[in-house]
């Protein structure tokens, strides 16, 4: 083993230099100038994003804890690109005076948790895989409480340490289980191994109930609207967009390459949970009026469809869903991108605010209905085609009623999306939201949402290229 | 063969001046547009005798009997392998013979109403109606098939309508209107389902090939199909309820007398000549059908007519609008039509009764026509339809007075004027068919000679009234077409119609049969003495008689509560008891269903919000009995 | 470039050019002459297309155009047309150029209410040019979604809820076709080649009669929802009550028939067993529909409810005559498609214009409208009687073709059926008539009616258009029902070449 | 050694303990002892990965490594959670896990 084959992983390390960077750059920055490390960080990320996609090597390390290959180097690079718009999006609210010395605090949490979820992305083993995943939550908590005068804020770090602490307990007995049936917790030796005794179906519950929590599939969803209020705007719309991306990323890749001699039945617990989540998701997301909320709830229902794309368990199924959840950023940063902006510069959050929005701001009304359009699935947004094939997957599977479901939820989510566009654009209202130029960084966001929305869409070649490194499930 | 191609040129000019007037009328002078109207009419109907003389006559020399010539014919529309939709123009005798009544009456009717509708709005308006009518008229009765005939059905109902509804800002001229279409239009759903029927079975909607006595319609198989009758009776049954409602036989009547809210010109064209009469030609055109595939349907026309000239001859003796009572004559008369052909049998002597009914529909349109415009001139001098208003007119009015008795005679039945003949050669094919027919014809022709005397006699005699204007003479642009049309009504009787227009084409000998016209004749003379006793000088006669019949003067008096039963039947059980609980069931049923839904998933969403507590112990709670749960499933309860 | 190509793209370049205008007149010129230029394309079309049959050219879909779109999955941008298709979108360019100028006076938010209207048209437009179900899909449900905001901000009357409810309701339609597409798709191909989307490849496999059993319910119902479909038609009514004068003409005239095309050439056309074995279930919903929406129109109130019933009622006819399944009732279906298309978008643009000077549309509150307005009342006679099936209109055409067409079977539950659904020409007759006696004739009701003007010059053309549309129709159907029977033959031939039994019965 | 206690006792004690743990989160209210009430759990994992690799697998350390880097994140958790629970008092001033729900719904 060679010094170069470090660079395999290559995206970690440049993260975790950016990260020490960060803390170096900002304990050298005066008082009055702590703002400045904003540029700074964002232009070191940007520089990290673009380097991502340069040609790189692939293969394994440490003994099989850690590998990279195509699919997983294009999952990080979706992650990045995800990061970057969050935080374009986020200058505005970072600039803002009460976050004068915790600045870079927030870069350093955030990129951490990132590095946690590249580790879990390549991780070949579930040592790796549970460290990856307790680096990618523990500061996110750390992050949700980042307001730390707003009790909701606290609230919300409260909440998400606790419940994450419990899940990754559970999630770590099953693992622990797993470990004691197969003698391994190698990814390949494991699933040469699984079979359907009942401790192993029981340690395959416990881990799925851990990732589950990471995604917010029901009934494991609960910390999900309560964390997402909590929190400051753009961390909430890290959680839902990396975080819950990342998550499902990992439960597709170990769903198929460790658990696929017992596809059969996490099938049909998918099939179930997956029913419950968008149902449940959907009819939580209906009563919401504040807009984080609503778009948690909304995210949850987007969750359970996320599962319709692994459970048809072919290469399709994981094409679409890292397709989807591609999309899904694109789609969900558009919203959260409008959200925080206006929340920066108004501090509104309800969505009865947004009232009459269209007559003061059109260009974020608009935004926010090529967003919430694309999260309902309605063409010709990108949206709408990845809901199509991640239904063409399970229709695939032959999962006809299914998707039927699905469909019927989606159209009850259109209930609600179409709730937003109509304040924004029909309701009436005394005051509404005055009109705000946001900074450019802020714009620069927003924009790459919108032309993502309609750009992946319609260009074939997203799709190609994810599906040239996807693979189906084992068998 | 003898090219007729220009026929087509007859309904077309109407058409167009349709067109024309409809478009630019409004931008000329009214009476331009009726001098245009009028002038084209007039060049139809002169082509019109020019077609009849070279068929009946000039081309027609040295040949035995008349055959049915396609003058041209082009597809309109392909329905399926073997029906197509042809428009065209079919010349036989009975399409001759009604191109000559139609054209003869509107124009007529067009150089009356130049003076009639003097200072109407909507002038033209009503020369471009009067066109459209002519031409849906003439495309009617020279249809070569079926549906074309269809076609042009549909189309004079909706000229009757337009015109029935001339005077929109008269509610009760609306309302008829619309009585008018909806009645004719349930009769046409008969109709086009005869059509239906009759197409499929036979595989074409022409004419030619469906009367062939070789053809598809009366070779077909006969057996019972329905109610021990024969497809081709049910559909010839279901084509003559098309045929009854527009020509308003019982109990489709109902829309005809409050048609007469139209112009008066207009129930003389329409509703006296020409459009009503179309069921008997539909009949008549369909009569080898009728005739030789199935006599059952031709005995149902029989009785139809019989009980329908019945029916409104009585109706007639007690109205008291002048219109109405010539409404109800009219039909009376068109069942006598009916009637004839209901009689009569197929070929040669046997077809007397299909002779006498178009020679009926001929000598009636005339006098007829000439009944209503006389009554047109009596309403224009006096401004009303009521002939209790009326009385004394012949000082008044000597030309409509002279054209009106001479109409009353003729339609009485007094030779030798037209309407006798006609009726005559009706009660002989009667006579031979069935008696009781016969005798209600009898009673028919009493009744009818006494309702229009009672009317003439009303009108001119009796009373004398005073009026606030005097009244005067109407313009000679309305007297011209009165004696133009007396003249007719005359001499029309003595066309040799068995020589020309026969059921199978070949002409036939019949002679007056004294044994049933002297009867008939004195029966009618009963009549007008019975109407001179009572109505012409004023006396209390009439009052008595209607005590002495009581309830049944009083029954005719209401037209036999028909109205009443149709509005029964239209407000309260089509708007009552279907349309309003549809109305109903729509909007609180499916549509509260589909609320229903929408109001479920919201409640849903209110129940299990308390799932979301808030409490992070909860929240535990209910993922750790998540995973037990799905433990419980899938370890113990999943069979695998 | 594919002249099909520019049916998508002319209106696309519309929308961006009114983005770019600064005031109304602006926007409306741009507007209407897209939409012009759209109209004289269909023309061209049309003639195009005619002359290449005439040459001999007997594909079943000319102007063919075939692109790889997302290679894995085996979707193409694949576009084509044929008779049928050719005169939906005739009909499509006609209404929306008719639509253009029924909405001259727009004014709130102008520039967004043609970009919307536009964006819908397009969508319309790609659906019928789509041989590619995805394609189709995708512009289905792009047509769908601006009515939303088409009802909720330019509509009146309880608007929200309306559009809330046609668009759920819709969408809940597009939920069902989702999962037919998909099966179809996934049946597409023999077991072991390449699945398509594309209508004709798929057409030439036999779906397994399982799966048809399955997913023709799915496919019919999803569209027959558009169709107004009984009992899922109760959007309808709402929807147009409270919809903007040009969005109640394309969408009664134009969206509406994506349901009964996307019926036969999807449901029927890719499922033809299912579709003879289940028809008998949607023949009596459909035959209900048109009688129930006839009835249902006879005791409105408000004009707008009254032409959406009836529409249940025309579009049921639809529906009722391509379950007949033989080329004469579905050649009917067609006509009928494009006569209701006209005659409605035409009704929907009167009662617009009524509406905008007596500011009712409960029939009444009004009366004697012929008198102040002689030509909108005299339009309005005419759209009546078309409506009402007179010859010589183009209703009349439809129905009688397809009473005929349906009458060509010889069982008595299919003639039952014709007979039930050939009465409801009467029902029309009466409300109909209702309205015309009510609304334009008798006596003015409200002395403030007897200043109002008549239409328009705008109005005029957008009215003329679609009359002459209607009459030019009416008067000789023969080139529009051998152009569409001619693009039938295969589509029948392909259903009933496989007949089993009919129905039940 | 290995066969003087059998595996049994190791497993049934760890599964106590992470019942335990669990039934503590559940019911303890003060957010301290909840978080305890974790590294019971966590310790209990910990057992059953020390005890499989003794018994089970002697032949790799993947459990007690596992074991090692449980015991340092459950270290870095409570830190983070304990920071947290600070906060929470500062804005709370109470640190009763009922007093947190301010979000529900």
């Amino acid at each position: 083993m060679s010094i170069y084959d470090f660079l395999t992983m290559r995206h970690e390390l440049i993260l975790t230099a950016l990260v020490l960077l960060v803390l170096i750059i900002d304990l050298n920055l005066k008082q009055s100038q702590k703002h400045r490390i904003i540029p700074i960080a964002i232009g070191l990320f940007f520089i990290h994003t673009v380097v991502g996609f340069l040609p790189a090597q692939t293969g394994v390390l440490f003994g099989g804890m850690y590998h990279t290959d195509g699919l997983t180097i294009l999952m990080k690079n979706i992650l990045n690109v995800g990061v970057l718009i969050i935080l374009f999006q986020s200058t505005t609210w970072l600039n803002k005076e009460e976050n004068g010395e915790k600045i870079s605090e927030f870069f350093i949490l955030l990129l951490s948790t990132l590095v946690g979820m590249n580790f879990m992305i390549s991780s070949g083993d579930f040592l790796m895989l549970y460290l990856g995943l307790e680096l990618a939550t523990i500061p996110m908590a750390a992050l949700a409480a980042y307001t730390h005068h707003q009790t909701r804020s606290a609230e919300a770090g409260i909440k998400l340490i606790l419940s994450s602490a419990l899940s990754s307990g559970i999630l770590l007995f099953g693992l622990s289980l797993i470990y004691g049936s197969t003698g391994s917790i190698y990814f390949d030796t494991v699933g040469a191994l699984y079979s359907n005794t009942p401790m192993q179906v029981l340690a395959f519950i416990f881990f799925f109930t851990g990732m589950a929590f990471k995604i917010s599939l029901v009934p494991f969803h609960l910390w999900t609207a309560d964390v997402y209020e909590g929190s400051p705007v753009n961390v909430t719309s890290y959680f839902s967009v990396i975080s819950k991306g990342a998550s499902a990323f990992i439960l597709i890749m170990v769903m198929y390459t460790v658990f696929h001699s017992i596809a059969y039945l996490w099938k049909d617990i998918v099939y179930l949970i997956a029913v419950m989540t968008m149902t449940i998701g959907n009819l939580f997301a209906l009563r919401q009026k504040n807009m984080k909320r609503f778009l948690a709830f909304s995210s949850i229902a987007q969750a359970g469809f996320i599962m319709l794309g692994i459970i048809g368990g072919n290469k399709i199924g994981m094409t679409a869903t890292v397709y989807f959840v591609l999309v899904y950023i694109f789609s969900n940063l558009g919203a959260f991108g409008v959200i925080s902006a206006i929340s920066a510069k108004t501090g509104k959050e309800s969505m009865d605010d947004y009232d009459g929005l269209y007559a003061t701001n059109p260009k974020l009304s608009l935004l926010m209905t090529l967003s919430v359009f694309s999260l309902a699935g309605i063409p010709p947004v990108a949206g709408f085609f990845g809901k199509f094939f991640l239904f063409t997957s399970a229709a695939s599977g032959g999962y006809y009623w299914l998707v039927f479901i699905a469909v019927l939820n989606a159209t009850i989510s259109l209930y609600y999306y179409l709730l937003v566009v109509k304040a924004m654009f029909i309701n009436k209202n005394d005051e509404p939201i005055a009109f705000f130029n946001s900074d450019t960084m802020t714009k620069i966001g927003l924009f790459a949402c919108a032309l993502g929305i309609f750009v992946i869409g319609f260009w074939s070649q997203v799709y190609e290229f994810i599906d040239a490194v996807t693979f189906a499930i084992v068998n | 063969m003898v090219d007729y191609t220009y026929t087509l040129l007859i309904p077309l000019i109407p058409f167009l001046l349709f067109i024309f007037i409809g478009l630019t009328g409004h931008k000329m002078k009214p009476i331009v547009s009726g001098l245009i109207g009028t002038s084209g009419l007039a060049i139809a109907a002169i082509l019109s005798y020019i077609t009849a003389i070279r068929y009946f006559w000039t081309d027609h020399i040295g040949v035995i009997g008349y055959k049915s010539i396609k003058a041209f014919e082009i597809t309109w529309l392909h329905l399926t392998d073997k029906l197509t939709i042809n428009i065209g123009a079919l010349i036989d005798p009975i399409s001759v013979m009604m191109l000559i009544v139609i054209t003869t009456v509107s124009l007529m009717v067009h150089i009356y109403s130049i003076g009639y509708m003097k200072g109407e709005r909507g002038y033209h308006r009503f020369f471009a109606f009067l066109s459209l009518f002519s031409f849906s008229m003439l495309g009617l009765v020279l249809a070569t098939n079926i549906f074309q005939m269809y076609i042009f059905w549909e189309l004079v109902g909706v000229s009757s309508f337009l015109l029935i509804g001339f005077y929109y800002e008269k509610p009760s001229a609306v309302a008829a209107s619309k009585k008018a279409f909806i009645v004719t239009r349930f009769a046409d759903l008969g109709f086009l389902i005869g059509i239906l029927i009759l197409s499929f079975n036979t595989g074409t909607f022409d004419f030619q090939l469906l009367t062939s006595p070789t053809g598809p319609a009366i070779t077909m198989p006969g057996g019972a199909a329905f109610m021990g009758m024969s497809v081709l009776t049910w559909s010839l049954i279901f084509i003559f309820m098309g045929g009854a409602g527009k020509s308003a036989m019982f109990p489709l009547h109902v829309w005809l007398p409050d048609a007469m809210e139209g112009p008066t010109p207009v129930s003389a064209l329409i509703h006296a000549a020409t459009m009503v009469v179309a069921g008997v030609y539909l009949v008549a055109r369909l009569f080898p059908v009728y005739a030789l595939g199935a006599p059952d349907a031709l005995t149902v026309v029989a009785w139809v007519g019989g009980i329908s000239s019945l029916f409104a001859a009585i109706i007639a003796c007690t109205q008291t609008d002048i219109k109405r009572v010539l409404a109800y004559s009219t039909m009376s008369q068109i069942g006598y039509m009916m009637l004839a052909l209901g009689v009569s049998g197929y070929g040669g002597h046997d077809g007397l009764g299909f002779m006498a009914g178009n020679f009926h529909l001929f000598t009636h349109a005339m006098f007829k026509a000439l009944l209503f415009l006389g009554a047109g001139a009596i309403i224009h001098a006096v401004h009303s339809n009521d002939m209790k208003d009326m009385g004394g007119l012949r000082k008044y009015l000597p030309i409509t007075h002279a054209t009106f008795l001479i109409a009353c005679i003729t339609i009485a039945g007094i030779p030798p004027l037209s309407g006798f003949w006609s009726k005559d050669e009706i009660m002989v094919a009667a006579w031979h068919h069935n008696k009781i027919l016969f005798s209600i014809e009898y009673l028919v022709a009493g009744l009818t000679a006494f309702y229009m005397f009672r009317l003439y006699f009303s009108i001119f005699w009796g009373k004398a009234t005073h009026y606030h204007h005097t009244p005067h003479e109407a313009p000679y642009v309305m007297t011209i077409p009165l004696m133009i049309l007396a003249f007719g009504a005359v001499f029309a009787g003595f066309l040799p119609f068995h020589a020309l227009v026969t059921s199978d084409g070949m002409p036939f000998e019949s002679h007056l049969d004294w044994s049933i016209a002297i009867p008939s004749v004195l029966i009618a003379l009963l009549g007008i003495g019975g109407a001179t006793a009572m109505y012409m000088k004023a006396n209390g006669l009439p009052d008595k008689l209607a005590g002495v019949f009581g309830n049944g003067y009083k029954w005719a008096y209401h037209k036999f509560y028909m109205d009443e039963v149709y509005l029964f039947v239209t407000k309260k059980i089509i708007f009552r008891f279907i349309s309003q609980p549809v109305a109903w069931f729509d909007r609180h049923i499916v549509d509260g269903f589909m609320n229903l839904v929408a109001r479920t998933v919201d409640n849903t969403s209110n129940l299990i919000k308390g799932f979301q507590s808030g409490r992070l112990q909860q929240y535990g709670y209910v993922f750790v009995s998540g995973a037990i749960a799905l433990v419980l499933i899938f370890v113990y309860l999943w069979n695998f | 470039m594919n002249i099909l190509s520019l049916f998508i793209l002319i209106p696309l370049l519309t929308i961006i050019a009114i983005m770019f205008t600064s005031n109304m007149k602006q926007t409306r010129i741009v507007s209407a002459v897209g939409m012009g230029i759209q109209l004289i394309l269909a023309g061209i079309l049309v003639y195009l297309y005619l002359s290449e049959r005439n040459a001999g050219n007997m594909d079943a879909m000319l102007f063919y155009y075939d692109a790889v779109w997302f290679p894995t999955l085996n979707i193409h941008y694949t576009i084509g047309v044929d008779g049928i298709s050719v005169a939906m979108i005739a009909l499509t360019s006609i209404v929306v150029f008719a639509g253009i100028f029924a909405s001259w006076m727009v004014d709130f938010l102008y520039r967004e209410f043609f970009i919307s209207l536009i964006l819908l048209a397009s969508g319309v437009f790609g659906f019928f040019i789509s041989l590619d179900i995805f394609t189709m899909f995708l512009f289905y449900e792009l047509a769908v979604i601006p009515m939303y905001l088409l009802i909720g901000l330019w509509g009146s009357g309880p608007k929200e809820y309306s559009a809330m409810k046609l668009t759920l309701m819709l969408m809940a339609g597009s939920a069902l076709l989702f999962v037919a597409i998909l099966g179809i798709y996934f049946y597409s191909a023999p077991a072991g080649s390449q699945l398509t989307f594309n209508l004709l490849e798929i057409a030439k496999n036999h779906i397994p009669i399982e799966m048809q059993r399955f997913l023709f319910p799915f496919a019919f119902i999803g569209f027959g929802v558009l169709g107004a479909l009984f009992p899922f038609h109760t959007w309808s009514p709402d929807g147009h009550a409270s919809a903007p004068t040009a969005v109640s003409m394309l969408h009664a005239g134009v969206l509406m028939k994506l349901g009964g095309y996307g019926v036969f050439r999807v449901a029927i056309y890719l499922m033809p067993e299912a579709a003879h074995e289940q028809a008998w279930i949607f023949l009596i919903l459909t035959g209900i529909s048109v009688v129930y929406g006839a009835f249902g129109a006879v005791v409105q109130k408000d004009l707008k409810y009254i032409n959406a019933y009836s529409s249940v009622s025309h579009c049921g006819l639809v529906l009722f005559a391509i379950l007949m399944m033989n080329q004469t009732a579905m050649n009917g279906a067609v006509i009928q498609m494009i006569s209701h298309g006209l005659m409605t978008a035409l009704f929907f643009a009167l009662i617009g214009m009524i509406y905008g000077r007596t500011h009712t549309r409960l029939i009444n509150e009004m009366g004697g409208l012929m008198k102040v307005m002689p030509f909108l009342g005299v339009v309005y006679v005419i759209a009546g009687l078309a409506s009402l099936g007179l010859p010589g209109l183009s209703g009349f055409v439809a129905e009688m073709t397809i009473f005929v067409g349906s009458f060509q079977h010889t069982d008595t539950f299919h003639r039952v059926l014709t007979i039930v659904a050939a009465s409801s020409i009467v029902i029309t007759a009466v409300y109909i008539l209702r309205v015309v006696g009510t609304l334009l004739f008798g006596p003015i009701k409200n002395d403030h009616f007897l200043h109002l003007k008549d239409a328009m010059w705008f109005e005029r053309l957008s009215t003329l258009t679609l009359l002459i549309a209607i009459a030019a129709i009416g008067m000789a159907p023969l080139w529009l029902s051998n152009m569409i029977n001619f693009s039938l033959g295969p589509i029948v031939e392909k259903i009933n070449g496989v007949a089993t039994v009919a129905g039940l019965f | 050694m290995t066969g003087s206690i059998p595996i049994q006792y190791f497993l049934i004690i760890s599964t106590l303990m992470f019942f335990i743990g669990i039934y503590g989160f559940l019911t303890r209210k003060n957010l301290i002892t909840m978080l305890m009430s974790i590294e019971l759990i966590l310790n209990s994992v910990n057992i059953n990965f020390v005890t499989f690799n003794k018994y089970l697998y002697p032949q790799n350390l993947q459990g007690h490594f596992f074991t090692l880097i449980i015991i340092a994140i459950a270290a870095a958790e409570a830190a983070v959670a304990i920071a947290i629970i600070i906060n929470i008092y500062r804005n709370f001033r109470s640190i009763d896990v009922d007093n947190v729900d301010q979000m529900k719904f």
